[in-house]
């Protein structure tokens, strides 16, 4: 059943990142990154069961956690071109 | 400072299990996968979406950038002085069983939970420096343009 | 004084849950860190000046949980058709939806709960009033939104 | 008493497969869709019943309470932040479109 998850697993992740490979903007790419990032949580819980070892599921947590916060600097800096503190960017448009 | 709401609460909310995560991971180093160096890129990066959401002024307010680079020294020292300590009482350097010498297995035990916290503390602290610095260097590359 | 012991309370859970090792030394330790986990919490609130107003129901919440996941199995279902079927048989649209919830949370919950039901996505959120992208769009759709708005709205305990 | 395993085995077997199935078609379906909108959709299949699904699947087949709560924690997680970066993902469009409308407007 596991191996069967897995496999399933990895066909979509192939799919999405052809998806990554063959797309033009931005957006699209962050689309598939984070529907990438969703995928590979599951995945290293699935594949932790898989091997009997399911201590593998604090890492899959680490993931997701890390997989927000990298789509929330991605989109930051694209738009702001910073991830820091974007009030310059504001105080330049109204002047 | 993002404008959108949805982000707003969602980081607000989410941003005290992160911390509690990262201690979780500090303090479970020898049950689970994981230890000081995870620890302390998981708390950077607490702060660090606290800094992208709610802004540069904010979290330079909670965590001020001399208090990081203090903690980077201060991971340093106290891995050292463990070293320094089991040294001094006539054990070799880094010798854990120098902390409790009727004990040796805990002595590890606790050696080792006390070096992992002084490599999470130096972790934290570059990896929040590292942040600061680079959003500090875009202020005024495009202030010199 | 109530948020700070739900917060407690809800913090120690979670490490609990999540540590398994009943010992009197990491038990400590997860005391200190809940204490420590506090501490940056409020003075975050206290610096960025903005607290969540948290006036939910807890029960209502789980019982507005279990709907949800019921619509997100049907709008699953809908939306794999749409696949199925391809890039001609869809009707896109962006239209506006009023919100009626008091809190931020509310809202939040709201939007939040748009976006988990596949074919629907909210896009921008800006005074009471909610940008939503709809796949299939059609007379149901919004009967069904306003449905879901006054359940959310329905969880927050009355003040 | 053999009945509630066999049980809770059928059950996660099916969750499984639904949820594999719910993955590879929302893969698919990003790439098969032509518009950054409708891809929204199929993305939001992933993360949200493909997700849900396969993490019930692996909760009753976990024989553990803790392996049980940690998966809890990270559905609840990915509950929570899944929907929000979609919609951060969406709003960033959006602005990006609108701007470049105006733009192109002022041009003419």
């Amino acid at each position: 059943m596991f191996v069967l998850a897995t496999f399933a697993l990895l066909i979509s992740i192939i799919l999405v990142l052809l998806r990554l490979y063959f797309s033009q903007t931005l957006f699209d790419r962050v689309l598939a990154l984070n529907a990438f990032g969703t995928m590979a949580v599951i995945l290293i819980g699935v594949v932790g069961f898989l091997s009997g070892r399911p201590d593998f599921l604090d890492i899959a947590l680490l993931y997701a956690l890390i997989n927000f916060v990298g789509t929330v600097a991605v989109l930051k800096y694209f738009k702001y071109g910073t991830i820091g503190d974007s009030d310059k960017q504001t105080s330049k448009l109204s002047g | 400072m993002i404008q959108a709401l949805v982000l707003k609460v969602i980081t607000k909310l989410m941003v005290g299990f992160i911390i509690l995560f990262a201690l979780y991971v500090q303090f479970h180093g020898d049950y689970s996968p994981g230890g000081g160096f995870q620890a302390g890129v998981i708390f950077a990066a607490a702060f660090i979406l606290y800094g992208m959401v709610m802004g540069l002024q904010n979290v330079e307010r909670v965590l001020p950038p001399w208090l990081t680079h203090k903690l980077m020294a201060l991971g340093v020292i106290i891995y050292t002085l463990v070293g320094i300590y089991s040294f001094f009482v006539g054990y070799n350097f880094l010798d854990y069983g120098a902390l409790s010498p009727a004990h040796p297995e805990h002595g590890q035990h606790y050696g080792i939970l006390l070096v992992e916290f002084g490599v999470g503390v130096t972790v934290a602290g570059v990896v929040i420096s590292i942040y600061y610095a680079f959003v500090n260097r875009s202020k005024t590359s495009k202030e010199d343009e | 004084m109530r948020s700070l012991f739900i917060s407690f309370v809800l913090l120690s859970l979670t490490w609990l849950l999540l540590s398994g090792v009943y010992k009197g030394l990491i038990m400590g330790l997860g005391l200190l860190s809940v204490l420590l986990t506090i501490y940056f919490v409020r003075r975050m609130d206290k610096i960025d000046g903005y607290t969540i107003d948290f006036s939910i129901n807890i029960f209502k919440l789980l019982g507005y949980f279990f709907w949800l996941l019921m619509e997100i199995a049907k709008s699953n279902i809908e939306v794999v058709k749409a696949i199925i079927k391809g890039d001609n048989h869809i009707n896109k649209k962006m239209f506006f939806i009023s919100t009626s919830q008091r809190s931020d949370l509310g809202k939040v919950i709201f939007a939040n709960s748009i976006t988990l039901t596949p074919g629907t996505i909210s896009i921008n959120l800006e005074n009471n009033q909610l940008c939503v992208h709809a796949l299939n769009f059609n007379e149901a759709s919004t009967k069904g939104l306003e449905e879901m708005d006054r359940r959310v709205k329905n969880i927050e305990s009355g003040s | 008493m053999d009945f509630l395993p066999m049980l809770i085995q059928i059950f996660s077997w099916v969750f499984i497969v639904l949820g594999s199935c719910l993955m590879v078609i929302g893969a698919a379906g990003m790439l098969r869709f032509a518009d950054f909108w409708a891809r929204l959709h199929a993305a939001s299949v992933i993360e949200s019943g493909g997700m849900i699904f396969l993490l019930l699947g692996m909760c009753l087949q976990a024989n553990d309470w803790l392996i049980f709560f940690k998966l809890a924690f990270i559905g609840l997680f990915l509950f929570i932040t899944g929907p929000a970066a979609t919609h951060a993902v969406a709003k960033a469009a959006l602005s990006d479109q609108s701007r470049k409308n105006s733009t192109k407007s002022a041009i003419k």
